[in-house]
C-alpha cells in the first residue's frame, strides 16, 4: 500500500506565559491512502497538537513546530509557503473539528460556508459550487438540502451541523480527511450516525482518514490502524487487532480498562487509570507514564524507552519489551488497584 | 417584521413626546428666561415681548400650544435671533452638520475597523502598539486643541487647507478629521478587541483549513462577527459626532446646528431648545432602531422582537 | 447747545476736523501709498447670525456694528461726544431741552426712495409699538408719552415724535434730556423705510428685501455663515467712501479668527478675532492696539447682608485690591486701574474736560493694607461679628472673569487675611441670584446705554432696576434727580458729582479697572473710525497698495 | 545492551502518591495574574498608575509651592527651571504642583465615571439585552429618553440644586455617563445568549444572576475594558466643561482638564510647558490604562488559558 502521509520525528512546543510547553515530543506516523487510522489518547497527549500540525493551523506564536518532518506525497508540508499551504488545506486535506456548535460561522448560511472552498479552490461558478453544495448535504445525509443550503447553522441540529462540517472539509475530495475528535460533543446515538457515514464515506471516495478520538470504542469500528499517544510521544502503535487484542503497553491496557464493554459486569465496567498526565511544561526524561504505570520500573523513570517491533505492523516502546525486564501476561486486562478517582 | 417595525415606529412616537415633555419642564425650571439680561427690561417691555412668545401664558398652555405646533412641525420662530425660525436653522443647518458628520463618521468607521484588524492580527506586535498610541493620542487629545493645531500648521504655516469656514471640500478636511480622531481610537480600540475575540473561535480554524487565505478568511469570517460592538455604538456615536460637533463647528466656523444644542440653552431661546432637541432626539431614536435593525441582518442568532426572544 | 446760532459753527469745525482728519490718515490718496485697486475688505468682528440688521431688531453690539454700516441716522457722534450733522443738517431745541427739532437733508434709500422725516416718525413709532415687542424699546422712553405707549396706555398718536413735513421731524420729551441728540445715533434710533416696512415685514431677514441709506448696503447674506455689504451709491455722502465691499464672515472662534487674520484671510478685527492671552505680548509687539471704551469693571457688594452691608467691609475690601497689579498682570490689556465708578471718555459739554479729570482721585491704584485691616475690624464690630464669616464672590463663566476672580481672591487672602471662597456660574444663572439678592458679592461691568455719566450712576438709584447691591440712600437719589430735571448741564454736572462722591465712600459698587476695546487692522487698512462708545465705522476706511 | 538489573526491578508505589505528581492546579485568577505577570507591557501601565496615584498623593509635597499661591509680575509663564520644575502659569502658579493637584481631582473623576460604568451601565445593558424582549424594549428606551434630554439643562438644573464639588460633578457625569455602555454590553449579549454554552446554562437551570455573572459579562469583557478607557478620559473632559459651567471644582483649584482648558492659547504662544505638562500625564494615564487594560482583556480571556 502506498504511504500518503508521513510524519517524522515531529516536535511542537507552545510558549506560554508559564513557561514552554512541550506538547508533541518527537511523533513518528505513517497514513496509507485510503486507509483509516486512529490517535488515541487523554486530552493533553498532543493528539490534536499533531493534527493541527499536519495543516499547519496551529496559531504562531504559541505554537512553534521545532523540528520533524511532514511529509504528504513526497513533499514536506512544513517547508512549504503559507501560499502552497492554502492549496493543500481544504483541497488535498481536509478536516474537521470537535465541536459542531462553534465550528461553523454563525452569520453565515451553511451553504454558502460548504460553497466557499469549492469556489476558491476549483474555481466553481456560484451556480456550480451551489450545485455541489447541495449534493454534499444529500451525500452526508442531510434531508432537504435544497432548503438547508440556505439555512444558518442555528438552525441546525448538532448532528446535522457535524454532517454539514463533514461536507465541507470533503466538498473538494481531499486525500486525507483528519477528523479531531468529531463525535465527542454529541450523543451517543448521533455519534454512531456520523461514524457510520464516515466509513460509508470513505469507501465511496477513497479517502484516507486520520480520526482523532480518545474514545476505544470507536476506534473498533473504524479505523484499520490505531496509534496511542501520551504526554506527546506515540507510545504504541498497531492494526486494530495488535491494539485491541495483542496490546503490549501498560497504558494501552488501562485505556481498554476505561472503555465501556458489554461484555464485562456492572461492577467492574469501568476502571480509570490513577493520577494525571505529565507535566509538559517539564517533561520527564524518561517513560512518560511511569509516574502512573503499574508495571514502571526504576528505569522507566530514567529513560525514555526505545520502539520496539512486535510485528511489522505493530510498534511499541515500553521497558517491559526489554529482554531484562520481568514479564507480565500480555492481553491480560490488569485491574490496577482502586478507588474511583 | 413588517409588524415589528410599526410597533416600534409608535414606540418612538411615545419616547419623542416623553422626552419632549421632560425637556419643556426642564427648561422652565431651571432659573432665567429668554429676556433675563444684564440690562433689565422696563416691566412694559418685558410683558410685550412675552406677549410675542406666548410666554405669559400659564405652563400647561404654553405645553398644549408646543405640542400642537410641534404635531404640524412648527417648530416656532427663534427667540434670540427673531429673523429666522427653528425650522429654517435646521434646514440651513443640518445639510452641513450631517455632511461633516458622515465626513468624519466615514473616516471614524473605515479607517477605525482596518486599524482595530491590524492591531488585532499584530497582537502584541508592534503595529499593534503603534495602533494603541495612536489611539491613546486620539482620546487624550480633545479637539478644541487638536483644532488650533491643525488650523496652525496645515492652515497657516504650511497652506495646505484653509483655516476655516465652510463650502469648499478642502475646507472641510480638517474640521472632519479633528471631529473623526475620538470616534476613531474608539472604533480601533472595539474593533481590536472584538477581533481578538473572533480570531480564537472555532470557526476561523474551519475557515483556515478549507485553505482560505488570510484576506478572505478576515474579510468574510472575522470580519462579520467582530463588528457587532462597532454598529453597537454607531448610532450614539453619529449623534455624539453631530452633536460634539459644537467645537468643531465652532472652531471652523461652519454653519451647522451644533452650535444650537449649547447656544439655545444658554440664551434660554425656549423654542430653540424645544426644536433642536425633539429633532436630535428623533434622530438618535432613528439611529438606534437602525442599529437594533443591522444586529439581524449581521448576526442571524439574533431575534429581536420576536416571540422567541426571551 | 443753545440755539441755531451753533449750528454753523459746528458744521465749521466739523468739516476742518474731517479734513485733517483724512489727511493725518493718508486721505487723498497719496499720504500713506497708494489707493489699492481692490477695495474690498475683509473683518472679523462678527461670532454668529446677527439677531437682525433691522434697526428694531438690532440688540448686540455685533449687530449694531452691521447696522451702523447699513443705516444713518440723524446725526453722527465724535470720540469726545460731540454731535455732527448726518440725517439732520441741523437741529434746535428749547430752553428747557424737552423739544428738539430736526432738518433733514436730501437723502435717499438704498431703492432711491428719499428718506424723509415720515421715516423717522414710523420707526421710532414701530420700536414703541407694544404689538412689536422690541428689546430696545426703553431707548424711545425719553419721548412724551413713549413708556405709555409702549405699555399700552397711549396712543400712537399722543407719541412725543411728529414729522412736520418730509424735512422737519419734532420731537417732545418726557423731561429735559440735553444728551437727546447724541442718542438719535443708536441704532434704535435709526430711520427705517416706511413703504418697504409696510408692505414686507421680513423686509430685514434677507439681502434681496432689505433697503438701507448708509453708506453700504447688503450685497449678500448667508445665514449663520457670512455677509457681504457693498458701496451703496444712492448715500448721501457716497463720494466719500472709498470701499467697494465689506466682507464679513461670521468667525465664531478667537483662536480661529487671529489665525485667520495672520494668514492674511481677515484685515480687520476686534476682540472677537483676539485671543485674551495673546493681548499682553501682541500689544508690545504693536500688532495690536487697545484704544479706550467707556466701560467699567467692579466689585458688587450686596448692601442688604451681612458682612457687606457694612460700609467699613466694603471699603476694606476694596483697599485690599492691587488694581495696579491688577492691570498690569492680570488683564494686561492696557486697561486703566479705576478710580471711580464713572469711566474715561466721558466729557462735560460745558467745561469740555474728561470726567475722570474733573474729580480728585477717589480710590487708590496700590492697596491701603493697614487701613484695609483696620477698617475691617472696625466694620465687623460694629456688625458684631467676631470674625470674618464666610463669604462666596460670584462671577459669570468667562476665562477674563475666571482670572481676575482668582487674583482678587488672592489678594484679599495676602492683604485682608480674609479666606474667599470663588464660585463661577453660567450667566443666567448668575443674573438671577444678583438680581434676585441671592450673593454676597460678584463681579460687574457696565457698558454705557448712552454717552452721559447718568448711565453709570442712576443704576444705583433706589428702585432701580440695575441695582443688584440694593443700595439706597437718600442725599444720592436727591442729587440724580436734581440732575434728571434740569435741562442746564452745569447744574447736571454739579449735582451728578456730587453723586459720585457718596457712591465712592458708600462703595457698593468698588470699581476694579476701565475697559480698553481692541483693535488689530493690518497696515494697508486706513480710515477706519473706533469710538470709545463700542462703535466702529467704515464709511471712510480704504485699502493702500502695500 | 547490558542495563543493570535492578534497573529493572519494580517500583512500588501508592496511587495518592501518583495523584500528587500532577501539576498543582492553578485557579482561574490566580493564572490570570501569572499571565499578566509575564506581559510586560500590561506590568509597565500597571506601575505607570501606581506612579501616577503616589504623585497625586505626595507630588505636591515635593515642592516648596502651593498650587494657589500667585506671584504677579515677573514670576508668571516661567519657563520650566530648577526653581520651577513644570514652570509657572499665567498667574505665576507653580505648574508642577498644580499638575498634581490636577491628578487628585482628574484622577478621582476618572475613576468614579468609570465606576459608574461598571456598576451602572455594565448592568443595565447586561440585564436588558438578556431579557429581551418587552424588558429590553422599555429598558432602551428610558435610555433613548436620556440620551434625548439636552444635557445642558440637566447641568444647569444641578447647578441650581446642588453646592459645586466633586461630588455635584460625580452625580452630573452618572445622569448620562453609563448610556454608552449600556448599549454595548446590552448589543453583545444580545448576541452571546443565542449561543449554545448560555442555552446550556439555561436548560440546566442556572438563575439570571449566574448566566449574566458568570457567562455572559465575562465574555464581554474586551469591548467593556475598552469604553471604561474611553470613559475616563471622556469624563475627565467632561469634568473641565461642568467646571467651566461652574458645577464642578471651583477655582484656584485646577484639573487636568480646565488647566488645558486654560493653556489652550498656547498653541498660538509660547507657553508650551503650561499645556504639555497636564496633557502630557492625561495622555500618559490613558496609556497605561490602554496597556493594562489590553493585559487584563488578554489575562481574563478563558480562550487563552491552555
Amino acid at each position: 500500500m502506498k504511504t500518503i502521509l508521513e510524519i517524522k520525528d515531529l516536535h511542537v512546543n507552545f510558549k506560554t506565559y508559564a513557561g514552554e510547553v512541550h506538547a508533541v515530543r518527537g511523533v513518528n506516523l505513517y497514513l496509507n491512502k485510503g486507509e483509516a487510522l486512529a490517535i488515541v489518547g487523554e486530552s493533553g497527549s498532543g493528539k490534536s497538537v499533531t493534527a493541527q500540525s499536519i495543516m499547519r493551523l496551529l496559531p504562531s506564536p504559541p505554537a512553534e513546530i521545532k523540528q520533524g518532518e511532514i511529509l504528504f506525497d513526497g513533499k514536506d508540508i512544513l517547508k512549504l509557503s503559507e501560499k502552497e499551504m492554502f492549496q493543500i488545506r481544504g483541497s488535498e486535506i481536509g478536516m474537521i473539528f470537535q465541536d459542531p456548535m462553534t465550528s461553523l460561522n454563525p452569520t453565515m448560511t451553511v451553504g454558502k460556508q460548504i460553497m466557499e472552498g469549492l469556489k476558491w479552490h476549483q474555481k466553481l461558478s456560484n451556480t456550480e459550487a451551489r450545485q455541489r453544495a447541495i449534493e454534499m448535504l444529500r451525500l452526508v445525509g442531510i434531508p432537504t438540502p435544497e432548503k438547508r443550503v440556505n439555512q444558518y447553522p442555528h438552525e441546525f441540529s448538532g448532528g446535522m451541523r457535524q454532517r454539514a462540517m463533514i461536507a465541507i472539509a470533503l466538498a473538494c475530495n481531499p486525500k486525507i480527511l483528519i477528523a479531531d475528535e468529531p463525535t465527542t460533543a454529541l450523543d451517543v446515538t448521533i455519534q454512531a450516525q456520523i461514524l457510520e457515514l464516515m466509513k460509508e464515506l470513505q469507501h465511496k471516495t477513497e479517502t484516507a482518514i486520520i480520526l482523532i478520538t480518545h474514545d476505544l470504542g470507536v476506534v473498533a469500528e473504524f479505523a484499520q490502524r490505531v496509534a496511542v499517544m501520551y504526554g506527546g510521544k506515540v507510545v504504541e502503535t498497531g492494526k486494530v487487532d495488535d491494539i485491541f487484542y495483542r496490546s503490549r503497553h501498560p497504558y494501552t491496557w488501562g485505556l481498554m480498562g476505561s472503555m465501556p464493554r458489554l461484555d464485562l459486569k456492572q461492577e467492574d465496567a469501568l476502571t480509570p487509570i490513577p493520577g494525571s498526565p505529565p507535566d509538559l511544561f517539564d517533561p520527564p526524561k524518561g517513560c512518560p507514564f511511569a509516574d502512573r504505570c503499574p508495571h514502571a520500573m526504576h528505569i522507566c523513570h530514567e529513560e525514555m524507552p526505545e520502539v520496539m517491533n512486535v510485528s511489522d505492523s505493530h510498534q511499541v516502546s515500553c521497558w517491559l519489551e526489554h529482554p531484562q525486564a520481568p514479564s507480565v501476561h500480555e492481553g491480560v486486562r490488569v485491574n490496577l488497584t482502586t478507588k474511583t478517582v | 417584521m413588517l409588524r415589528y417595525i410599526g410597533k416600534r415606529f409608535v414606540i418612538m412616537l411615545a419616547t419623542l413626546w416623553l422626552i419632549a415633555s421632560l425637556t419643556f419642564v426642564l427648561m422652565h425650571s431651571i432659573p432665567g428666561d429668554p429676556f433675563t439680561s444684564e440690562k433689565k427690561f422696563p416691566k412694559a417691555t418685558l410683558e410685550n415681548l412675552k406677549k410675542e412668545y406666548n410666554l405669559d401664558k400659564p405652563i400647561p398652555v404654553q405645553y398644549l400650544l408646543y405640542l400642537k405646533n410641534l404635531a404640524t412641525f412648527d417648530l416656532g420662530i427663534s427667540i434670540k435671533t427673531p429673523t429666522r425660525t427653528v425650522n429654517e436653522m435646521i434646514e440651513d443647518g443640518f445639510p452641513n452638520s450631517a455632511q461633516l458628520g458622515v465626513q468624519a463618521l466615514a473616516i471614524a468607521v473605515s479607517a477605525g475597523i482596518l486599524m482595530g484588524m491590524v492591531a488585532a492580527i499584530y497582537q502584541s506586535r508592534m503595529p499593534d502598539y503603534i495602533m494603541m498610541v495612536l489611539a491613546v493620542i486620539g482620546i487624550s487629545v480633545p479637539n478644541f486643541v487638536l483644532g488650533p493645531l491643525f488650523q496652525k500648521y496645515l492652515g497657516l504655516e504650511w497652506e495646505i487647507f484653509p483655516i476655516a469656514g465652510w463650502g469648499d471640500f478642502e475646507q472641510s478636511v480638517m474640521p472632519s478629521i479633528a471631529l473623526a480622531f475620538l470616534p476613531l481610537a474608539l472604533v480601533t480600540r472595539l474593533m481590536r478587541s472584538s477581533m481578538l475575540d473572533v480570531l480564537g473561535q472555532d470557526y476561523i480554524r474551519t475557515a483556515r483549513a478549507k485553505g482560505l487565505p488570510p484576506f478572505r478568511v478576515l474579510s468574510r469570517h472575522s470580519l462579520r462577527n467582530a463588528i457587532i460592538p462597532v454598529v453597537t455604538i454607531i448610532g450614539p456615536l453619529s449623534i455624539g459626532i453631530l452633536t460634539g460637533s459644537f467645537v468643531i463647528e465652532k472652531i471652523f466656523s461652519i454653519p451647522g446646528i451644533g452650535k444650537y444644542f449649547v447656544e439655545s440653552v444658554t440664551n434660554r431661546d425656549y423654542s430653540v431648545i424645544m426644536g433642536v432637541t425633539i429633532f436630535y432626539a428623533g434622530l438618535l431614536i432613528f439611529m438606534n432602531f437602525l442599529v437594533d435593525l443591522a444586529y439581524g441582518l449581521i448576526d442571524p442568532r439574533i431575534k429581536l422582537g420576536s416571540k422567541e426572544a426571551r | 447747545m443753545k440755539k441755531s446760532k451753533w449750528m454753523p459753527r459746528v458744521v465749521a469745525v466739523f468739516t476742518v476736523l474731517s479734513m485733517v482728519f483724512l489727511a493725518a490718515c493718508g486721505g487723498g490718496s497719496n499720504a500713506g501709498g497708494e489707493l489699492a485697486d481692490k477695495q474690498v475688505l475683509t473683518i472679523g468682528n462678527v461670532a454668529s447670525e446677527p439677531p437682525g440688521v433691522d434697526p428694531m431688531k438690532a440688540q448686540d453690539s455685533q449687530s449694531g456694528l452691521l447696522v451702523n454700516q447699513l443705516m444713518v441716522g440723524l446725526v453722527k457722534v465724535d470720540k469726545e461726544g460731540n454731535p455732527h450733522p448726518a440725517l439732520a443738517t441741523k437741529w434746535e431745541s428749547n430752553k428747557e431741552q424737552t423739544e428738539f427739532t430736526f432738518h433733514l437733508r436730501d437723502a435717499k434709500w438704498s431703492n432711491g426712495d428719499p428718506v424723509t422725516a415720515h421715516d423717522f416718525e414710523y420707526a421710532w413709532k414701530r420700536m414703541l409699538d407694544p404689538k412689536n415687542a422690541a428689546v430696545y424699546a426703553y431707548q424711545l422712553f425719553y419721548l412724551k408719552n413713549g413708556e405709555k405707549y409702549n405699555a399700552g396706555k397711549a396712543k400712537a398718536e399722543d407719541v412725543g415724535v411728529k414729522a412736520v413735513d418730509d424735512k422737519t421731524l419734532k420731537v417732545t420729551l418726557e423731561r429735559p434730556t440735553p444728551y437727546f441728540v447724541n442718542l438719535t445715533n443708536f441704532y434704535a434710533l435709526l430711520p427705517v423705510p416706511k413703504k418697504v416696512v409696510e408692505k414686507n415685514k421680513d423686509w430685514a431677514t434677507e439681502a434681496k428685501s432689505f433697503v438701507c441709506n448708509g453708506p453700504f448696503k447688503l450685497k449678500s447674506w448667508e445665514h449663520d455663515s457670512k455677509m457681504v455689504l457693498e458701496k451703496n451709491p444712492h448715500y448721501y455722502d457716497a463720494k466719500k467712501v472709498k470701499l467697494d465691499e465689506i466682507n464679513v464672515p461670521f468667525v465664531k472662534d478667537q483662536q480661529t479668527g487671529w489665525q485667520m487674520y495672520q494668514a492674511g484671510e481677515l484685515d480687520f478685527g476686534d476682540k472677537n478675532i483676539i485671543p485674551l492671552d495673546l493681548v499682553p505680548s501682541k500689544l508690545k509687539s504693536g500688532e495690536i492696539t487697545a484704544p479706550k471704551q467707556i466701560a467699567s469693571y467692579g466689585v458688587e457688594f450686596n448692601t442688604k447682608k451681612k458682612p457687606f452691608n457694612n460700609k467699613k467691609v466694603r471699603q476694606a475690601f476694596s483697599l485690599a485690591i492691587d488694581r495696579d497689579s491688577l492691570v498690569k498682570n492680570v488683564t494686561k490689556g492696557g486697561q486703566a486701574p479705576a478710580n471711580g465708578w464713572v469711566p474715561w471718555g466721558m466729557y462735560n459739554p460745558v467745561t469740555k474736560n474728561e470726567w475722570i479729570k474733573e474729580h480728585g482721585k477717589y480710590i487708590d491704584p496700590k492697596p491701603q493694607v493697614n487701613e484695609a485691616k483696620k477698617l475691617l475690624q472696625e466694620g465687623l464690630k460694629e456688625e458684631g461679628l467676631k470674625e470674618m464669616p464666610e463669604v462666596t464672590y460670584i462671577y459669570n463663566t468667562d476665562d477674563g472673569h475666571k482670572k481676575i476672580a482668582e487674583a482678587l481672591q488672592q489678594m484679599w487672602k495676602k492683604n485682608l487675611g480674609v479666606d474667599v471662597k470663588v464660585n463661577n456660574m453660567e450667566w443666567k444663572v448668575f443674573l438671577e441670584k444678583k438680581h434676585s439678592g441671592d450673593f454676597d458679592f460678584s463681579r460687574t461691568g457696565w457698558l454705557p446705554d448712552y454717552n452721559d455719566p447718568m448711565t453709570f450712576l442712576d443704576m444705583y438709584q433706589t428702585g432701580s432696576g440695575q441695582n443688584d447691591p440694593k443700595f439706597s440712600n437718600k442725599k444720592y437719589d436727591e442729587l440724580l434727580n436734581k440732575a434728571k430735571n434740569t435741562g442746564d448741564q452745569k447744574v447736571r454736572f454739579d449735582a451728578m458729582h456730587k453723586a459720585e462722591d457718596i457712591l465712592m465712600d458708600e462703595l457698593p459698587v468698588a470699581p476694579l479697572y476701565w475697559y480698553t476695546d481692541l483693535s488689530a487692522q493690518k497696515d494697508n487698512v486706513k480710515g477706519v473710525v473706533q469710538l470709545p462708545d463700542d462703535n466702529t465705522y467704515f464709511e471712510h476706511a480704504y485699502i493702500t497698495e502695500e | 545492551m547490558a542495563i543493570p538489573a535492578h534497573k529493572f526491578e519494580r517500583v512500588e508505589r501508592k496511587v495518592e502518591q501518583a495523584e500528587t505528581i500532577r501539576k498543582p492546579s492553578i485557579s482561574y485568577w490566580k493564572d490570570a495574574w501569572l499571565r499578566l505577570r509575564k506581559n510586560w507591557l500590561a506590568m509597565l501601565g500597571l506601575g505607570l498608575i501606581i506612579f501616577l496615584v503616589i504623585m497625586a498623593i505626595f507630588g505636591p509635597v515635593f515642592s516648596k509651592y502651593t498650587y494657589y499661591q500667585q506671584d504677579l509680575g515677573a514670576g508668571q509663564n516661567m519657563e520650566p527651571s530648577s526653581e520651577h520644575w513644570f514652570g509657572t502659569d499665567d498667574l505665576g502658579r507653580d505648574v508642577f504642583v498644580r499638575t498634581w493637584e490636577g491628578a487628585r481631582i482628574s484622577l478621582q473623576i476618572g475613576f468614579f465615571a468609570a465606576l459608574i460604568d461598571l456598576v451602572v451601565g455594565v448592568l443595565y445593558g447586561g440585564f436588558s439585552g438578556y431579557k429581551g424582549g418587552r424588558t429590553d424594549e422599555v429598558m432602551m428606551r428610558i435610555v433613548d429618553v436620556l440620551w434625548g434630554l439636552p444635557y445642558l439643562l440637566v447641568v444647569i438644573l444641578f447647578l441650581v440644586v446642588f453646592e459645586p464639588g466633586m461630588w455635584t460633578i460625580i452625580m452630573a457625569l452618572s445622569v448620562t455617563g453609563w448610556l454608552n455602555m449600556a448599549r454595548l454590553v446590552r448589543g453583545q449579549v444580545l448576541q452571546l445568549k443565542e449561543q449554545e454554552y448560555v442555552m446550556a446554562a439555561q436548560t440546566l437551570g442556572a438563575s439570571t444572576k449566574r448566566l449574566l455573572f458568570k457567562h455572559l459579562i465575562p465574555n464581554t469583557m474586551g469591548p467593556i475594558l475598552v469604553m471604561l478607557t474611553f470613559t475616563v478620559p471622556n469624563a475627565i473632559f467632561a469634568e473641565a466643561f461642568l467646571s467651566f459651567l461652574g458645577l464642578g471644582v471651583q477655582a484656584p483649584v485646577a484639573s487636568w482638564g480646565t488647566m488645558i482648558n486654560d493653556a489652550l492659547v498656547v498653541v498660538l504662544s509660547e507657553e508650551w510647558w503650561r499645556l504639555f505638562f497636564p496633557a502630557f500625564f492625561l495622555s500618559l494615564t490613558l496609556l497605561a490604562f490602554n496597556a493594562f487594560g489590553d493585559g487584563l482583556r488578554d489575562a481574563l480571556d478563558p480562550k487563552m488559558r491552555k
